[in-house]
């Protein structure tokens, strides 16, 4: 049945039935070869896990040449794919039968098209960056061995998630990937809070994944297959109900992993983890995973508005969201990991404005781990040179001590605000014009989203780079070494060219990714150099009001916490006065009130049916007395339920 | 009168084992004291494979053997080939004399008195009680014989044969022997207690049909109207006898008290082999001899699944004690078994078959490494003691860690493709809100797996915590084995799974 | 007409012994119900045609195993008897309704079930009679439980004797062994076996040690069981100081020996 | 005579000793309550058997008898075990492993 239905799916997909569908064919070539890709870093895991002490002195090469490994590999299966034409560039490989239980079958294949490759590329790519740069920072920790073994791992991992042509490989990719997080987030467990925030990002990644497993539930139960092109070519003929509650029970799961609304909890703790852990997985790649989900289950969300509208709603209350936490946090690699909840809800945003949306979702992303990898590992190079001190009120004026960190982070910063010609101009400002395009208040949003990290970047960037020096170190702050440096310099150049090439030179990404994604043109209500100014108009004032908050200003050292009437009146500037009720207070209440919400309202959801489910078994373990007589009471009036139950079936 | 045709051949793994045991009763009148373990240990092993390569040979039979008592099926020779492979790993386990200091987690003589002097001089002298191996013998065999009954009389007797050598093996602990015995105690007056309803049952449902043959059973289901009542409550009272035994609720209130009083070698190979024999013998009652009364017996089963999925998964949260945790988990497991069971699809033997043998093999080998993890009391079973394990001895942990993984259903492990089949089975049976159910209850399950991983890995050590003894060859054999095994079918489990589906063909 | 006589009259007798056993105060009185029991369904089993069982039914069950109870209620103690408060709370109430659910149900689905009236009876299946028909079915048809049963019983055996049976570990010394012992390797004064505990003149007692020939009192003849225990009297009560005035008195000559010491003939005879 | 009568006989029997289990706290009575139980089976075998007009009824009470001689023999092995520790037969005493 399974094979009638995939000859189905083929046929389907040849005739373009669904969104910019092409035909998928067995890879021969090079293609053969795509499973290299995952075995690579597979290989380096397994060395470095299981090595023992003996790989401790080379592990560090081992790890890296493993991603550069798969690096190349991805290099070359690109290559190959742009000789191919342009709407025949999707290969599948076949590797095992994974399960045959029953009229279930999964196979492990791979597939890899245009939306694959371009992940293959940036997990490979920057991960590769990113381990290199570890060397040097993870220098002087004795397991340095087990941390590259674990981010091979987790690369491995991430391709399997990316390559999968199965919801249920996927899972496995899924799962994989979520391992590594938790590893990697509790790796320095002798802090504690490092193993409460593991502890909590792998609660919270559960009830992602009872999203995924609903939905593959919901699958098998529709079309008897979690293929994706069995999925995909039976969509259209499933009921919308089904579909719909399908794409929703996705979106649970992309919420978990992508930290978005209302699962978005665990990310600041995850900042635990050592830097280039955050920068890898936590903000460049494995957080977009829920976003790849959302653009690979096109086919799903094509045929269901309402999901679609849903996908819609959360990237935007996470955007606005992840972008007034980070305006309130003073340690930097959590006001880092605001903003990329916030870059998330922009790509979730997109992704769920359809077609017209899918496209613009994965540049963006691409976009955001070449900046965000940047700054992240800015940040890190930056608490290298502080002695691991990360609030950025013992910061300032750093930009004198370590001027590659800065010129770097600065690119990154430039990008992320959407200064043009840098790289997340060009993305954010597509998704801006198909917000708009799309609903007013979604671009309105959209719109106060890129203000708001107007003003929170510009405050991060002031308080560690510029201003008064707040740090009392007998041996001052120091550039790092070029192990560290060199990425970050690539880095940044991506930050800088990326948003521009991948739009303009060679291949548009665009059009890359159409045979994947499909192509929907909008129709703007305004004209784009208006829409275009007053994007811009709105960037400049973020970045004004918080030179004027912050650069204007020595930052205190001293968290501000005084009532606002004591600061009137101390303070002789009624305009800054001014400023803070109108302007700041508000914002702080809200910001407050996120955060407590935050901790309260949805970790509260998550305790509170914890310690319930937990007070249920406090109460039944009591039935466990201890007296045999009690049990054998249990069991006799289990056999009366058993045979009232046997007998009533037949009553009616 | 003709004289019965036998067909040894087909029953050369029973009487193999049966044999042995007999044999082993009699070494243990006539040989040397000092000899009996080595010449125990050997004899259990060398039976247990020979009885492993007879079934392999027979694969592929199905046959109805004994005039008509013993089935000689896929399902039965598939359990009976995964009951002899773990029980071969057991008698490893019973044989590990390295962590007692020459001792075995038996008492040297479980008719001393607990704290006598006797007891002392026994310990000193390093005896062992080596009844222990033709008993485990024994219990195999009743562990073989139970799925494969092929009438009502087989199967009540192999329930027997199965469970005295149990009830008097769980009694025989090294340390905490009073609990033990309590242990013993409670097993046997419960398990009396259900045998006795089960016969009841029994006596209904051949009140009904006339027969004990599963197939005439089967055929006999329409014949005599007016009659269904006594049917149905002897089927009713025949599944609670057999779902005591696979520790469902409401009937498994003797799990964890059991499971934590019986030396932790027995606990591992009870947990493993006696839900492999009970749910093989569940599931050829009900397909075979009461497959026509599918829909007068699927809604009690759902009832009985729920309520054991949830049960177990909730009450294993507020564990304090390893080896009630794991109990707590095996009626969870026993739940997610049921709910294939109660789609009654065509897929549903195979995934069980499947489900069983992975969650056998994990289970082994997490009762194993529990009795490594000792302090000067001997195993150190408290959870607390096992905070920061994960430091102490991090390839225990981790192994450890892999089967709390697999028992969660986590991807890579075999526990994961197990969970999947049995979901998918009972999806397609259509009993997809037990599935839901069961999600919900998986996820409740992996919070305690996680907890335990977390408290092994992420908490601080304690300041007199446990040590983690270097057990002989013996038990690392066994757990390398399991886990490689857990892991390997999580990678690729299709040809199990092919060999399950294969061997799901009940023959009537 | 007859078996219904029998049944009206043994079924209540029978139900009366099951309730004794449920009742009794003392195992024993149960345990002889539940033998009352047993015998009445031994007369059931005769009734309806199946005399091999009545027979077996009296000889193994009640004959055998009920015995078998009947000592172990002896090892553990015949006397004790249960009290009839009930500890475990809602347990009477919940038993009873489980039970009497059960009942309900059972009972409930047997007289609703439309059985034949009339048995068909046994005469057709067991035409050379019951004891014959049951070989051939034991051997025949269900020779394999037959063969099988041999492990349960083998089991039950080996169970016993490892659960009760303390096996002489060492060599016990017998008496002769000791004895030569104690003349190779003893002091000499202790070859003829210890003094006998006892004063005579003023006690007769384990508790009391032996006054030696030289008048001091022994320890080697009181139990070490005793000493233990606190039980035996000190030897210092019995060691004799002699003051000068005993001295003086004992130069007069031997005429006046302390009061309540004149019982000396009474305990003269040594064993 | 009619088999319900025997029938009803045995379930009353079978209940009295399921009481028994559960009301009374001497194990020796406990169990004892078990072999009244099976008693009662095996009264309710006989009266289907003569129903029947087979043996087959007949046959398994006869196993029934021999499995239970083998399950009171390891049964009282059990019990005497414990008394011997406890110098107690209830098995209200046996109640440490809970919760």
């Amino acid at each position: 049945m399974t094979s009638t239905l995939s000859a189905l799916a083929t046929a389907v997909a040849t005739e373009g039935g669904h969104g910019g569908g092409q035909a998928v064919v067995s890879a021969t070539g090079v293609f053969d070869l795509t499973w290299l890709l995952i075995a690579f870093p597979l290989l380096g895991a397994a060395i470095l896990l299981l090595g023992g002490r003996r790989t401790d002195r080379v592990g560090h090469l081992i790890g890296c040449g493993a991603s550069i490994a798969s690096f190349v590999m991805g290099l070359v299966l690109f290559f190959a794919m742009l000789g191919e034409p342009s709407d025949g560039r999707a290969f599948t490989v076949q590797l095992w039968e994974y399960v045959n239980a029953g009229g279930y079958s999964v196979d492990v294949s791979l597939l890899l098209d245009q939306l694959s490759m371009a992940f293959v590329l940036l997990i490979t790519g920057v991960g590769s960056l990113i381990h290199v740069y570890s060397i040097g920072y993870m220098e002087h920790d004795e397991r340095r061995r087990r941390f590259f073994g674990y981010l091979n791992l987790f690369v491995a991992a991430m391709l399997l998630l990316v390559l999968a042509s199965d919801y249920l490989v996927l899972f496995i990719g899924w799962e994989g990937v979520g391992l590594a997080s938790y590893l990697l987030i509790g790796f320095w467990q002798h802090k504690n809070s490092a193993a409460v925030a593991a502890k909590k990002a792998f609660v919270v990644n559960r009830v992602g994944d009872m999203g995924m497993v609903l939905a593959m539930a919901s699958m098998i139960t529709v079309f008897g297959s979690t293929a994706f092109d069995v999925v995909f070519a039976s969509a259209e003929g499933a009921s919308t109900g089904w579909v719909t509650v399908i794409g929703l029970f996705l979106l649970l799961g992309a919420c978990g992993k992508s930290a978005q609304f209302p699962l978005q909890s665990w990310l600041l703790d995850a900042m635990e983890g050592p830097t280039p852990v955050s920068a890898l997985i936590h903000a460049a790649t494995m957080v977009t995973a829920g976003v790849y989900l959302i653009v690979r289950s096109a086919a799903i969300y094509d045929l269901a508005p309402d999901a679609r509208t849903a996908v819609v709603v959360v990237g935007a209350i996470t955007l606005l969201m992840g972008a007034i936490i980070g305006c309130a946090k003073d340690d930097i690699k959590k006001a880092l990991a605001g903003s990329t909840m916030s870059q998330i809800g922009y790509m979730t945003l997109a992704a769920g404005l359809g077609p017209a949306g899918y496209a613009f979702a994965i540049f963006h992303l691409l976009t955001h781990g070449f900046f965000k990898a940047n700054m992240f590992l800015g940040a890190g190079s930056v608490m290298h040179g502080m002695h691991d001190e990360v609030n950025m009120r013992r910061y300032g004026g750093l930009r004198i001590m370590m001027p590659v960190t800065f010129i770097t982070f600065a690119m990154g910063y430039l990008a992320i605000i959407g200064i043009p010609p840098f790289a997340g101009y060009f993305s954010k400002d597509k998704i801006i014009e198909a917000a708009f395009a799309d609903n007013w208040v979604v671009g309105l949003a959209t719109l106060l989203g890129a203000g708001i990290t107007a003003f929170y970047m510009t405050r991060l960037m002031l308080m560690t780079f510029f201003g008064n020096r707040r740090w009392q170190h007998s041996d001052p702050p120091h550039e790092s070494p070029p192990v560290m440096t060199v990425p970050l310099i690539v880095l940044a150049v991506l930050s800088v060219i990326g948003g521009f090439g991948l739009l303009y030179l060679g291949a548009d990404i665009v059009d890359w990714l159409a045979p994947v994604t499909g192509e929907a043109h909008h129709d703007l209500p305004m004209p784009l150099w208006l829409l275009i100014t007053i994007t811009l108009a709105t960037v400049v004032a973020g970045v004004a009001v918080a030179w004027a908050m912050y650069g204007h200003r020595a930052v205190r050292e001293d968290v501000p916490a005084g009532n606002p009437l004591t600061v009137a009146a101390r303070n002789d500037l009624y305009g800054d006065a001014f400023n803070e009720a109108v302007f700041m207070r508000p914002g702080q209440y809200l910001t407050r009130s996120l955060v407590y919400f935050e901790n309260r309202g949805v970790d509260g959801a998550v305790v509170g049916t914890a310690t319930a489910v937990g007070g249920l078994s406090a109460r039944l373990r009591r039935w466990q007395t201890g007296f045999v007589r009690s049990y054998a009471a249990t069991m006799l009036g289990g056999v009366g339920v058993v045979v009232l139950a046997m007998l009533l079936v037949r009553l009616p | 009168m003709n004289a019965p045709t036998i067909e040894y051949a087909e029953l050369a793994p029973l009487i193999t084992i049966f044999g042995a045991a007999v044999v082993g009763v009699l070494i243990e009148a006539f040989a040397p004291r000092r000899l009996r373990h080595p010449i125990q240990v050997g004899l259990s092993l060398v039976a247990l494979v020979a009885a492993l390569v007879q079934v392999i040979l027979l694969a592929g039979t199905g046959m109805v053997a004994a005039v008509g008592a013993v089935a000689i099926d896929g399902p039965a020779l598939f359990l009976q080939g995964t009951i002899l492979v773990l029980a071969i790993i057991s008698v490893g386990f019973f044989a590990e004399r390295r962590l007692e200091a020459g001792g075995d987690a038996f008492a040297p003589s479980a008719s001393s008195l607990p704290g006598s002097e006797e007891e002392r001089v026994l310990v000193r002298e390093r005896m062992l009680q080596t009844e222990v191996y033709p008993l485990v013998l024994f219990a195999v065999g009743g562990m073989m014989l139970f799925p494969a009954a092929n009438d009502l009389l087989m199967l009540f007797i192999a329930l027997e044969v199965m469970s005295l050598p149990l009830y008097l093996l769980c009694g025989m602990a090294r340390r905490r022997r009073l609990l033990s015995q309590e242990a013993a105690l409670k097993y046997f007056l419960l398990g009396a207690f259900s045998s006795a309803i089960f016969l009841f049952g029994m006596a209904f449902v051949y009140g009904y049909a006339g027969t004990l043959r599963f197939g005439e059973i089967s055929e006999a289901l329409t014949a005599n109207v007016g009659q269904d009542g006594i049917l149905l409550a002897g089927v009713g009272l025949m599944a609670v006898g057999l779902l005591f035994k696979v520790g469902a609720v409401p009937f498994h209130s003797w799990t964890p008290d059991v499971y934590q009083g019986a030396p932790t070698p027995i606990t591992g190979f009870m947990a493993a082999c006696t839900k492999l024999a009970a749910f093989g013998a569940l599931v050829r009652l009900f397909y075979v001899a009461f497959g026509g009364l599918r829909t007068d017996w699927q809604p009690m089963l759902w009832a009985v699944a729920i309520a054991t999925m949830l049960v177990g998964a909730v009450v294993a949260l507020t564990q304090t004690d390893i080896k009630r945790m794991l109990a707590y988990s095996s009626i969870a497991h026993a739940g997610f078994v049921l709910t294939a069971m109660v789609a009654a699809d065509s897929s549903a033997t195979g995934a069980i078959l499947f489900y069983l043998a992975t969650y056998g093999i994990a289970t082994l080998g997490a009762f194993a490494v529990v009795t490594l993890v000792r302090d000067s009391g001997g195993e150190a079973t408290h959870l607390a003691k096992w905070a920061g394990l994960g430091r102490r001895s991090p390839v225990l942990a981790a192994t450890f860690a892999l089967f709390l993984l697999a028992f969660a259903g986590i991807p890579l492990t075999s526990g994961f493709v197990g969970k999947l089949s049995v979901f998918t089975a009972a999806i397609d049976g259509g009993a997809a809100p037990l599935v839901v159910v069961g999600v919900i209850a998986s996820a409740v399950a992996a919070f305690f797996y996680v907890r335990v991983i977390v408290l092994m890995f992420f908490s601080d050590p304690a300041p007199e915590g446990p040590t983690v003894a270097v057990p002989s060859l013996w038990t690392a054999v066994g757990i390398t084995l399991g886990a490689a095994a857990t892991l390997l079918l999580g990678i690729v489990p299709g040809p199990l799974l092919d060999l399950a589906q294969q061997a799901s063909i009940f023959v009537r | 007409m007859g078996e219904t006589a029998l049944f009206w009259i043994m079924a209540p007798i029978a139900v009366l012994g099951a309730l004794g056993l449920v009742f009794a105060r003392k195992a024993v009185h149960g345990a002889l119900s539940l033998a009352l029991t047993m015998i009445s369904l031994a007369l059931f089993y005769i009734a309806q045609e199946a005399p091999f069982l009545g027979v077996v039914q009296i000889v193994v069950y009640t004959g055998a195993i009920m015995m078998l109870f009947l000592f172990v209620i002896m090892l553990v103690g015949v006397d004790s008897s249960d009290s009839r408060v009930e500890t475990i709370r809602g347990q009477r109430a919940a038993a009873t309704l489980a039970v009497l659910g059960v009942i309900v149900l059972l009972t409930g689905v047997t007289v609703r079930a439309t059985l034949p009236s009339e048995p068909t009876g046994l005469a057709q299946a067991t035409p050379d009679g019951n004891v014959p028909a049951i070989a051939d079915a034991i051997f025949g048809t269900y020779v394999w439980a037959f063969e099988v049963v041999a492990a349960l019983l083998i089991t039950a055996a080996v169970g016993a004797m490892t659960l009760t049976h303390r096996e002489r570990l060492f060599h016990r010394p017998t008496q002769k062994e000791l004895s030569i012992k104690r003349f190779t390797e003893g002091p000499p004064g202790e070859a003829a076996g210890l003094p006998v505990p006892g004063v005579y003149a003023r006690h007769n007692a384990v508790d009391t040690p032996a006054l030696l020939p030289d008048g001091t009192p022994s320890e080697a003849s009181i139990n070490r069981v005793l000493v233990a225990r606190g039980a035996a009297r000190s030897t210092e009560e019995f060691r004799h100081h002699p003051t000068p005035a005993d001295i003086e008195a004992g130069a007069e000559g031997e005429t006046d020996e302390p009061v309540g010491g004149d019982d000396d003939t009474n305990g003269g005879e040594r064993a | 005579m009619n088999p319900t009568n025997y029938l009803v006989l045995s379930i009353i029997l079978f209940s009295i000793g399921a009481a028994g289990v559960l009301v009374r706290r001497n194990a020796l009575i406990a169990f004892m309550s078990v072999e009244l139980m099976l008693n009662a089976a095996n009264l309710s075998f006989v009266t289907f058997a003569r129903m029947h007009g087979n043996l087959d009824g007949q046959i398994v009470a006869f196993f029934v008898m021999v499995v239970a001689a083998a399950e009171v023999v390891v049964g009282l092995a059990i019990i005497v075990t414990i008394f011997r520790t406890r110098r107690s037969a209830s098995v209200d005493d046996a109640s440490l492993l809970k919760l």
